[in-house]
């Protein structure tokens, strides 16, 4: 029962990733990108990590896919006609196929665990220990950074509104 | 595999929105174009003329008598007032002396009328500021006393026609005086509830407050009138700076707002409700019991002699007037209203340019247009 | 936070009141006696005929113009039963037209007509605009079965 | 693994008793729906001296079920350019995370679908993904005026998702589980409305907010927008959008009803009947539900701006001094009393802040009366008539 899962889940995945890339309609190919993070949650679940998962959907889900809905809908799309390929393509080729050996070189060095059958569960309270005890330096300036990102935001919104 | 180039800078485009005929806020077959950035408003395009019936010109046609039904139908929610501009004018012209008594109903159903009008307003204006209907049926059943009332006396719920050139259609009923004073207990428990409804609720005054802002001058320049006006600091009231009827007899206060935005209309509105009992109080008091109700000498077919008048009167929206030239005969040879919801819906596009979007809302509620007496 | 809790407590007492709607098919509201709805013709029950002669005072006076008259000899003068010479022969009125301004009643001579002051004055709500041209014996058929007590004359 | 209908039935298999309990639980939330807008318009009628639904059955009760059959035959309309893919999927995309919500809820100590770790985390997560919908619908229906409303929406559940989040937040930080179930258990003696009353506050207030209702319906603003995201869809679409907004409703009732009030564990206990718990839940779920409808028939709008300067400006700081105090009380050990006395003062800020949001410029200044004196001398009197009329009816 759980194969039939995941492989549904895969699909979705593996499909939304394709829409975003395939369709023309940049709103869809968004759609698309939610289905394939919503796909990635549901394989969380099937790991056990439903912490992860609901973050997963609770951020990924939630809060990026709003700001690139947003941004698309309120930018007219629709009217976006001219073909998006530069003539940079075979050198994009390029670049798409030495990514892609270098994750394929990656995938076949890593030593993944011999037992798949076995899940090891993280308890919730070990991730939050480690994030505010172990990481919080690096936690808190990454909040730092981010609020530096967030100010910054602001101002550049302030200084166009300003301009008009 | 070139493309074209395109501009890279960010384009940034106004949304004109179509609002109106039909939308639920616009109070009427009023189309108002909003030019909107994101929320706000850069442009407001009002389009009039969908009720236009050409009243002015139809009136011309008939006689006197036939006009008066046409006033009610122009003015549909302070008809007495409309009629009574109407007929004051024929009576200028005619030289026509108004007994006491009728002089003294005229004012006060004419008073019970802005009431009732202003009940429609409050109904109307929670309902823009998105109360979930409950001032307007807070506002309506009090309203419903009042024109029960006008039905006992007149006989028609809207339409009344009951001024006449030269005094009143035909006497009041026998219990008139005591159901005045019935149905003014009924408004003002209209009055309680509405002011306990809206006035001091947080969320009411700040969506009212600062909205729509005119100062006395632009309200001036605009020639606004009525509650708009007065709510702009200009203590002007034709029941004051130039009274008709028999209003020199009554002791009133006329509410003036100090800053002339929307909360400041629908204060003002509301003071002058109350002010509305005080004269109709006042009026029952001096209201004499016997007397004839319509003008001695009374020519069965009216005819004017020739010349010209303007006759104005306070109503509810504020200047009501009627232009009247008549080369002799029974008919008009041109009328004019003035009518005070077109006057003031002109200064919509100056109100809302630079306010969110539901504000425009808002401001043009604080109106209280009737878009048949815009149109005409 | 005061005023919302006001408007709150307002909103609460208002539950206790009596609500006013009424229940209109079932209860009619009574309607004042001088209430006008529709012009209709009055019937002479005495004579046993129409008061309205067809003057066309009416017809003229009508702001709308929506009445249409027409008159003839009376019968019943000859054998002496009646005094009016002429009599309404047909008498149309458009009640899609009519803007109930008592005008006709107030210009009639022969109180012939007066304003409907009945419910049935009231619902006369038509699928097709054509079926609200009352003719003659529409107008009459409330009259004449002493259902009509116009309270408003002028 | 429970079942929805534990007491009544055993299945073993997970999926199966899954699959079951959300089909009975998605066709009698569907009923209760129903009967709640009855509910609703029954109340809001006697709020506005109305009589609402009588027509239909004794007391109306009919009602709903006629407006199921008229929305269900009525003619499904798609404006020729709408986006179909969007305009189609936009429906689900609003309710099915609404109905999702209550996989997690559990409805008395042995009563639910299934029982999640981190239920609150689960909630919080699945009831967000709504505001896709809402975009979708907005732009999808090609109508400037729908594509203003799911612009509002999509704002507006973003904005208020955070004060909900850090409020109960703050809870967790005091029952130190996400599980909704071990913060019912923790409310045996006392319900955590009494420790917490700033968070439930904000709760409160961010959950009118997150169902769209009076006075936060600035997307489907009738008198601005004219329906907003749902001004396209008719029929069965439409009831589908009323259906998720009102199942909306009852899972932030619910969620409130457990979080705050103690669910069916206080003030008996868990040893009563799941009967009783059942009835305890939906009494705690309709304090709510009629505080939804009071003040839908009270309070006007609020204007996008002010709505979101409410979220961010007030409500959010206020949260944020609630988690702070409580890690004070936490890290320091207080007593108990200590989370009321910090909240407390935060529940003054949040009553205070009402006024404050009203505060814009110069001072208010009252009207100023112009006096008219009577210049003319009035006619005689007339006969005394009696003034103090007692009219039926009419309140003092």
């Amino acid at each position: 029962m759980t194969e039939v899962f995941f492989y549904i889940f895969a699909a979705t995945v593996i499909g939304g990733a394709l829409g975003v890339v395939l369709l023309r309609n940049i709103v869809h190919a968004a759609l698309g990108l939610i289905g394939s993070l919503l796909g990635v949650a549901g394989i969380y679940i099937l790991l056990s990590v439903e912490f992860l998962a609901l973050v997963q959907v609770l951020i990924y889900g939630g809060a990026v896919m709003v700001l690139i809905l947003f941004g698309l809908m309120l930018t007219r799309t629709r009217e976006l006609k001219e073909n998006l390929d530069g003539d940079q393509k075979p050198l994009a080729a390029v670049a798409a196929l030495v990514l892609l050996g270098t994750f394929i070189a990656a995938f076949a060095n890593t030593e993944w665990p011999r037992d798949v059958g076995q899940i090891t569960t993280v308890p919730f309270n070990d991730i939050g220990n480690a994030l505010f005890g172990r990481w919080a330096v690096p936690f808190e300036l990454l909040s730092g950074v981010l609020l530096v990102a967030l100010v910054g935001a602001i101002i550049i919104a302030m200084q166009e509104e300003g301009e008009q | 595999m070139v493309t074209e180039q395109h501009d890279r800078s960010l384009e940034v485009v106004d949304i004109p929105i179509n609002m109106g005929p039909q939308h639920p806020s616009t109070h009427g077959v009023f189309r108002m174009v909003l030019v909107l950035d994101g929320e706000v408003c850069k442009d407001v395009i009002p389009h009039i003329g969908y009720m236009h019936r050409g009243g002015e010109k139809l009136m011309e046609a008939m006689d006197f008598r036939q006009g008066i039904g046409y006033c009610d139908r122009t003015e549909y929610l302070a008809q007495f007032s409309a009629e009574l501009g109407y007929v004051m004018a024929v009576e200028r012209l005619m030289e026509l002396e108004i007994p006491d008594r009728a002089e003294y109903i005229r004012v006060i159903l004419t008073e019970l009328n802005r009431l009732s009008s202003h009940f429609m307003f409050m109904g109307a204006f929670g309902i823009d500021a998105g109360v979930f209907a409950t001032s307007f049926t807070y506002a309506f059943p009090q309203r419903e006393y009042i024109q029960e009332l006008f039905e006992e006396v007149t006989g028609d719920r809207l339409m009344y026609a009951y001024f006449r050139v030269g005094g009143l259609a035909w006497e009041v009923t026998d219990n008139f005086v005591q159901r005045v004073h019935e149905v003014l207990v009924h408004t003002r428990q209209g009055l309680r509830d509405l002011d306990e409804l809206l006035t001091k609720n947080e969320i009411f005054m700040v969506r009212c407050q600062g909205i729509g802002a005119f100062t006395a001058d632009q309200a001036i320049a605009y020639g606004l009138s009525g509650p708009m006006l007065r709510a702009s600091g200009v203590p002007w009231d034709l029941r004051k700076d130039d009274p008709y009827s028999v209003y020199d007899r009554f002791t009133f206060e006329i509410p003036v707002g100090n800053h002339g935005d929307v909360y400041d209309r629908y204060l003002v509105r509301l003071e002058e409700m109350r002010q509305s009992v005080n004269i109709i109080e006042q009026a029952l008091e001096q209201l004499p019991a016997e007397g004839p109700i319509v003008a001695e000498k009374l020519p069965r077919r009216l005819r004017t002699p020739p010349g010209e008048v303007y006759s104005k009167v306070e109503a509810p929206r504020g200047e009501w007037g009627v232009y009247l030239v008549s080369k002799g005969g029974d008919k008009p040879y041109r009328l004019k209203m003035r009518s005070p919801s077109f006057c003031n819906l002109s200064a919509l596009r100056e109100m809302c340019i630079g306010q969110f979007m539901a504000d425009a809302v808002m401001i043009l509620g604080s109106m209280d247009i009737v878009l048949c007496d815009v149109d005409r | 936070m005061i005023g919302i809790l006001r408007s709150l407590t307002q909103v609460v007492r208002v539950i206790g009141r009596k609500p006013v709607t009424i229940q209109y098919p079932e209860v009619h509201r009574e309607i004042p006696n001088r209430d006008r709805a529709f012009p209709i013709l009055l019937w002479d029950a005495p004579i046993d005929e129409p008061y309205c002669t067809g003057c066309h005072a009416c017809e003229r006076a009508c702001p709308v113009e929506c009445m249409t008259v027409v008159m003839k000899d009376n019968p019943k003068h000859a054998t002496g039963e009646s005094k009016r010479r002429k009599i309404i022969d047909e008498f149309w009125i458009d009640y899609g037209r009519c803007m109930r301004c008592n005008i006709c009643v107030e210009v009639c001579n022969f109180e012939a007509i007066g304003m409907n002051n009945t419910w049935a004055g009231h619902e006369l709500s038509r699928y097709d605009r054509k079926e609200l041209v009352m003719d003659l014996d529409m107008l009459m058929s409330q009259s004449k079965a002493g259902k009509v007590d116009p309270g408003l004359r002028a | 693994m429970m079942l929805l209908a534990a007491p009544a039935i055993n299945i073993d298999n997970a999926f199966l008793s899954g699959i079951l309990g959300l089909i009975a639980f998605t066709l009698v939330m569907t009923v209760g729906v129903m009967y709640a807008t009855w509910y609703e318009r029954k109340i809001v009628a006697r709020m506005q001296y109305r009589l609402g639904p009588t027509r239909t059955g004794p007391f109306g009760l009919l009602q709903p079920i006629a407006d199921t059959f008229k929305l269900l035959t009525k003619e499904d309309l798609r404006p020729a350019t709408a986006d179909f893919i969007a305009f189609e999927a936009a429906v689900f995309a609003i309710f099915i995370p609404a109905l999702m919500v209550f996989v997690a809820v559990p409805f008395t100590a042995d009563w639910y679908i299934s029982a999640i770790p981190m239920s609150l985390l689960y909630i919080l997560a699945v009831s967000g993904l709504s505001f896709i919908g809402f975009l979708l619908a907005g732009w999808g229906s090609d109508n400037k005026y729908a594509l203003l409303g799911g612009m509002r929406a999509a704002a507006q559940l973003i904005s208020y998702e955070i004060p909900m989040i850090l409020a109960l937040v703050a809870v967790v930080m005091v029952t130190s589980t996400l599980d909704v179930y071990q913060m019912i258990l923790y409310q045996d003696t006392v319900p955590l409305i009494v420790w917490q009353p700033l968070a439930f506050g904000i709760f409160l207030i961010a959950s009118v907010a997150e169902v769209e209702r009076p006075p936060f319906d600035i997307p489907t603003g009738e008198s601005e927008v004219a329906g907003g995201v749902f001004i396209e869809y008719s029929g069965i679409r439409w009831s589908m959008f009323q259906l998720s907004s009102y199942v909306n409703m009852y899972a932030f009732a619910l969620l409130g009803a457990f979080v705050f009030l103690g669910g069916w564990e206080w003030p008996f206990g868990t040893d009563i009947g799941w009967g009783y718990q059942l009835l305890l839940t939906m009494v705690k779920m309709s304090f709510f539900i009629f505080f939804y409808l009071l003040i839908r028939a009270t309070v006007p709008r609020l204007r996008v701006d002010q709505l979101m300067s409410y979220a961010w400006k007030v409500l959010i700081p206020l949260s944020l001094y609630q988690i702070v105090t409580n890690g004070f009380v936490i890290v320091y050990d207080l007593p108990d009393v200590a989370f009321l006395l910090f909240s407390g003062l935060g529940v003054a800020a949040l009553v205070y802040s009402a006024a404050f949001i009203v505060k814009r410029g110069e001072p208010r200044r009252p009207l100023t009366m112009v006096p008219v004196r009577a210049t003319a001398k009035a006619a005689p009197p007339a006969p005394a008539v009696a003034a103090d009329v007692v009219v039926e009816g009419a309140a003092t």
